[in-house]
């Protein structure tokens, strides 16, 4: 079988191992051939690739998707030409009106920043500042939804009685970039505000903190730092005790999850239609647990 | 009405550290025909520019027409009836030539339809072929671009251009420097239709010949400032050299010396 | 063209030396183009690229490959005549992409259906009464948006006299900002069916051609065609000859604006969604399009049909790395190697065509 | 300069009332803003942004701050050094971004341990035989890639006479495209110490500030400056005048390429990490700090003075906002507001200065 | 060795459907000064451009100083030793005096930095002035930039450039038509000089004076044909001009008619 797979983006740290999970997958798999797309994030491209792949025949399409809104056009260009379609890693904001050859194999991110602020809140509580703490929030790109919905869920929980001793010093975006990441922190350090935790929308961002931190001579053990992704230099870096939380989100799981879904809709068999892989919260506890993971 | 249609009083014009014109007091008449003389750099162009609104004048006053002027670019002072041609002649390098011709100018059909109204190419195309005749100048294919043309072609085109149109002032910036003998004598012919119709007209020149041969009075510039206003039945070839060259400044320009 | 030789002082011209138009030598790059996809197809998938060779179709073509090619460059196409336009005037315009991005969330924004499937509209950014609208609204809305964009545009370039790529640079970065700030990054979903309509199906296309057809006449016939090259050319000599160079500037960037607000318009309703990161990076894509199409851009040179053809070229390319199943890592090199080498063909052949007797 | 008056034939010339060099011009913007950015600060945040006001250092001035303001701008400032030949020679540039991406891969590729905390180096690209390799590896791995790269960029733009536009946006799109192509899109990440000290701590400003000289010097006194200029002043004159343009373009747009790597080295460096995404859109905030710092986008004027101080400005914007603690959507909108901003202030100072007497 | 420092066969080029020059048999003897003149467009500019390489040619030979040539570009001409004054000037904009001057081969020390020599900009400011002088143009500021030039203050240094540098052969493109009376006397001293030191020279002028002043030999263009080869002895201005309105022409090019 022919797969053609148009994946949001191609250099992100977090998609390429989903990516990567899907071409080893069908690799292992004599006579399957999967061709995938890069929609550079533009929700415009990757509709023409969808078309693309209808006019070149192929079997069955999986999408990650650049904007979960816009899967409706997706849905019906693949449902008119009878091909079927798996959405994988974001969920379809269609999701419950899905023609019957679609599927989708997906992870929620209303868990991602609630886990991982959940974690900062009880940490700080347990090294006594249940009195009062500050948190600076560093968020990803601002018209990506992960960012969006990973900030809103930092918001949601630090409005829960439990952690709302918690406030935010300020919230900016650095891009997903441990680079801007860095900029940003040294920036808010040389405003000389105290604080206590930096949460950040994904791991990059967290190490770019950590990065400034140190180079500020910050002692890493009295600020709680987070992220999301449990990336391996996330993990070197909890494992070196600078980084405090992150999230672990079973990529290659999705990756091969979404194929075989694929593969079963292209020969007429039956699916469930909703596949759902929660995310898991990584702490220097269970840090040994994720080394060979992602 | 006065009979004067050009006057400038104390015009002046430095850039940075350089005066390229200073105090020029000048006077044109209806009807009359002036040259301007002096060597390079003595600020004929400049006089020209702030006239024409090309660039803002530093000091001083342009009286056209009994008003006084000040114009904001040379749209302005084409709109108020004066026709330039220019020492760079300000063509649009890649348009034929009926489109230079037309420039700014160009004759449309339909004009309720505003800046989408639409062009008379074949009318503006005639139009062309009649005035260069006028020139003289040879051009083998007039819907070839500018920047396919020789220097003279060049200068006959923005010589064509001033003359198709009328206008309360012609003013040419060393309109035959590039041409050849037979195109200068008609851009000279031209000249002396406009004086037989009584336009105005202010010639920049460095060819004493032809400056002889076509005004009525002689301006010399030297170093950024007036140093003689001479009659041509009062003065010569060498009178005038010996007034561009610093040899000799009339008393009442003493300044300028 | 009149019989005449074009010529004064009794000389002749040689009428059947003259260059070939521009827009043939695009014409042949394209033709040569979809050749090597035909000829790779053939050697290395054992199909047809353009043609049916599997008996999918009743025509003897591919139809879906023939629709998605024209269909997928149609959008850009649209902004890409605005970028035609401001390049013959000797300018650039790098605020397109944003502008897309800020008119499709604003426009959006009042194209909301009311309810989804019984439910209130999960994405709804503004209360009932903004709701169910008209079509006209958001088209207007949009329309606006492209034209305050593009005014601004126009009055910086034409009365500070900053350079346009710094005056776009900057609008590309704050309409990108803007973009954002309208929902806070939330993307703005479900629009009115009348609103679905405009983008569906082909219409895209059909929105593209009818433009470039507009623009082409305008540009070719009318007096603002006729200002827009000459400043291009030479933007002294236009100032000289008293056009209003700065008016016109202004007008042609405004109209570049508004028709990156329309293309908003088409991409959110073909889409069906809007969102902050929309339309990154197609000014540049439109303007590889206009000059792959032979639009100088040193201005005063190029028409539509050149970038009509350019955007094809685009689409030919896009399709046909698909039906190679190239890996996408080497599609984006082989396309800036294509882009390069549409454009060196073009030269090459000019000069070939300029020095041929 | 010498005591004449510069001038033939008895004229004199008064020196007191020549023009400004540009370059106070842009320094006068700088102060402007910080003045602006004070003024802010004691009103909104009751707080200095320069100077120290709550006695956390031993220097009456914030030296973070100060710190900061040049450190995020010290890599792109490597890049813009680049640009600023490449746009006084009368070019652009597009793809820094893009080999800062593809150079940052390769050459940290060859940068990494083989150990991370006991464990095998969990990134590793290469067996063990490319491990742990001497710094000088990576660097002349790194300058090689960025010579390549940009030597293409210049042999394109001096023989095939392309547009600089169009040959840089091939590279930019190919070399994002090989970047993403060298490891399949995995990051690559923990480097050698030795590798690692070349960015650390204040080392990016330092590299900056070495190169930065270095090439104001070359672009003032040597022959290769001069034929910078002459070129982007006048092409034809340049070629007609027997300056080898196309050797000197090619060696121009090699030696941006060969700094876009070097920025690529310090911030992979800097960053303990390369991403094939780094450098997305480097190259427009290195076009937008020359030209800030007043080098004419048209060619042949301009200086490396001025685009440091262009940086500078950069820096202090970025800082500036994120200690007003500006929304990041405002943050966007006003920061195209200021780049162009800049660029009009400037542009009227210089003719406010041109008009006096 | 023969005394023959140019010639052409044959040399043509066409553009297009404009031939702009046809068959052009051209020969220049050492120290021998030649005056080419003809109507605009008659081909004299592009006869120069096929000579010096800034273009290429569409059919014939060029023979310098012995050997056939076919230069790639301007470069090559003058590393030949062919020094020309273009119609066009090609001067740059944004440099001052010095810099144009010595644009292409600038005065440098320490030479084995290779590209990154230095600029000896003392001495090349020592050596624009001397050679202004030679010109004897008036520039306020010799550190001016060219674009702040009048039209002759821009001719005088494209003179000077090519005046200051020794060369096998000069070719100047109505060098003089920009000029003042008194700049263009200095520019005829130059040419005499050169004369003097025995080097050889093409003139294109439209100045039937300054050609017979100083000549010896005049060949004149029309059409793109070379209509007549005249000795100065032989002929006078009235002559010329039949030759190039097309009045008379030489039997033995009896095909440019
Ligand atoms: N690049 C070109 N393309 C097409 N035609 C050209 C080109 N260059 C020159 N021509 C034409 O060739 C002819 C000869 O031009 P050339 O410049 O040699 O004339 P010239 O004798 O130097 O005239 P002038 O005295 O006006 O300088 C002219 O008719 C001109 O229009
Ligand atoms: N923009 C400018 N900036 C500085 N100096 C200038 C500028 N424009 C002209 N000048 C200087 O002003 C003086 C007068 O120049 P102008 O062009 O008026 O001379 P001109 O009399 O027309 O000479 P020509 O006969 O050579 O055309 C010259 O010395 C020139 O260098
Ligand atoms: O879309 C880009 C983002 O995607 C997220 O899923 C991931 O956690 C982030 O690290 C970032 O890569
Ligand atoms: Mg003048
Ligand atoms: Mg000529």
């Amino acid at each position: 079988e022919n797969i053609g797979v148009s994946m949001a983006l191609f250099d992100d740290n977090f998609l390429t191992v989903l990516r990567n999970g899907i071409q080893n997958f069908a690799d292992d798999m004599s006579d399957v051939d999967v061709q995938i797309e890069d929609a550079q994030n533009d929700v415009a491209k990757q509709l023409d690739q969808i078309n693309n792949f209808i006019a070149s025949g192929v079997d069955a399409i999986i999408v990650n998707p650049v904007d979960t809104s816009a899967t409706q056009a997706m849905t019906a260009a693949a449902e008119a030409a009878g091909v079927p379609l798996v959405y994988v890693n974001r969920q379809p904001i269609n999701v419950d009106t899905l023609p019957d050859n679609q599927a989708f194999v997906a992870s929620n991110e209303i868990e991602s920043g609630t886990l991982e602020t959940f974690e900062i809140c009880k940490n700080l509580r347990a090294a006594g500042k249940g009195g009062g703490a500050r948190a600076y929030v560093m968020m990803g790109e601002l018209s990506n939804q992960a960012a969006v919905q990973r900030t809103k869920d930092v918001h949601d929980i630090l409005g829960t009685d439990m952690c709302n001793f918690i406030t935010i010093v300020d919230e900016q975006t650095a891009n997903w970039s441990r680079d801007e990441a860095q900029d940003l922190m040294t920036n808010w350090l040389s405003a000389g505000e105290p604080f206590d935790a930096v949460i950040a929308n994904n791991d990059e961002m967290a190490i770019g903190a950590i990065q400034a931190m140190k180079a500020a001579g910050i002692d890493m053990a009295s600020v709680q730092v987070g992220g999301v992704d449990a990336t391996q230099d996330a993990l070197a870096a909890m494992a070196g005790g600078d980084l405090d939380v992150t999230v672990f989100q079973n990529a290659a799981g999705q990756g091969s999850g979404a194929l075989n879904a694929a593969l079963k809709l292209a020969r007429g068999e039956d699916v469930d239609q909703k596949v759902y892989i929660p995310f898991e919260l990584v702490t220097p506890a269970n840090l040994g647990d994720y080394f060979s993971k992602n | 009405m006065s009979d004067i249609i050009l006057e400038t009083r104390d015009l002046t014009k430095h850039y940075g550290g350089v005066h390229a014109l200073e105090g020029a007091n000048f006077t044109l008449r209806k009807g009359e025909h002036v040259a301007i003389m002096g060597d390079n750099g003595a600020g004929k162009s400049t006089f020209v520019r702030q006239i024409t609104g090309v660039e803002q004048r530093t000091r001083g006053e342009v009286i056209f027409d009994g008003k006084p002027v000040n114009f904001a670019g040379p749209l302005d002072a084409r709109e108020a009836g004066i026709e330039t041609v220019f020492q760079t002649l300000a063509l649009a390098d890649a348009l034929d030539v009926p489109d230079n011709l037309f420039l700014g100018r160009e004759k449309t059909k339909f004009d309720w339809l505003g800046p989408f109204r639409i062009l008379d190419y074949k009318s503006m195309r005639n139009d062309t072929l009649a005035a260069l005749t006028k020139t003289g100048v040879k051009i083998p294919n007039i819907r070839n671009t500018i920047q396919n043309m020789s220097g003279g072609q060049r200068q006959c085109v923005a010589i064509a251009r001033t003359a198709t149109f009328h206008s309360k002032l012609t003013i040419m910036d060393e309109p035959t420097a590039a041409l050849g003998v037979q195109e200068t004598a008609q851009v000279e012919n031209i000249i002396r239709t406009l004086k037989e119709q009584g336009e105005p007209l202010i010639l920049i020149s460095h060819n004493m010949r032809q400056v002889f041969d076509l005004v009525d009075r002689i301006v010399v510039f030297r170093r950024g400032r007036i140093c003689a206003n001479l009659r041509k039945e009062d003065t010569d070839g060498q009178d005038v050299v010996a007034y561009i060259t610093g040899a000799k400044t009339q008393p009442e320009y003493a300044d300028a010396a | 063209m009149a019989d005449t030789t074009h010529g004064t002082g009794g000389l002749t011209f040689d009428k059947s030396k003259r260059a070939w138009p521009n827009e043939i030598n695009v014409f042949g790059a394209l033709v040569l183009i979809v050749l090597i996809f035909e000829g790779l197809g053939f050697a290395l998938m054992g199909q047809s690229f353009l043609f049916d060779s599997n008996g999918r179709f009743d025509s003897i073509f591919n139809e879906q490959r023939l629709r998605i090619i024209i269909l997928q460059v149609a959008i850009i196409g649209i902004i890409a005549i605005g970028s035609t336009q401001v390049i013959i005037l000797g300018g650039i315009d790098l605020s397109p992409g944003s502008i897309v991005g800020v008119t499709a969330m604003v426009a959006m924004s009042f194209a909301q259906v009311a309810e989804v499937n019984g439910y209130p509209n999960p994405k709804a950014l503004f209360g009932p009464a903004f709701m169910d609208l008209p079509v006209i609204v958001p088209i207007v809305v949009a329309i606006l948006c492209g034209l305050a964009a593009g005014l601004v545009n126009g009055l910086l370039i034409a009365y500070t006299r900053i350079p346009p790529f710094i005056a776009t640079l900057g609008m590309m970065v704050a309409a990108r900002g803007a973009a954002k700030w309208w929902s806070k990054g939330q993307p703005i979903s479900f629009p009115t069916d009348s609103y679905a309509a405009i983008g569906a199906g082909m219409k895209p296309v059909i929105w593209f051609v009818l433009l470039a057809i507009l623009f082409h006449f305008i540009l070719k016939f009318t007096i603002y065609g006729k200002h827009t090259y000459a400043i291009g050319s030479n933007e002294d000599a236009a100032r000289m000859s008293g056009i209003s160079v700065d008016r016109h500037k202004v007008l042609v960037y405004t109209i570049a604006g508004i028709l990156a607000a329309f293309a908003a318009v088409v991409l959110s309703s073909k889409n069906l969604t809007a969102q902050a990161g929309m339309g990154v990076m197609y000014e540049l894509d439109a303007i590889a399009m206009t000059v792959i199409g032979g639009v100088s851009l040193s201005g005063g040179r190029g028409s539509i049909v050149g970038t009509v053809l350019g955007a094809l070229i685009f689409g030919v390319i896009i399709s046909g790395f698909t039906f190679l199943r190239l890996d996408a890592y080497y599609q984006e090199m082989v396309k800036g190697v294509i882009i390069v080498g549409a454009v060196v063909l073009d030269q090459w052949r000019q000069r070939r065509s300029a020095a041929r007797m």
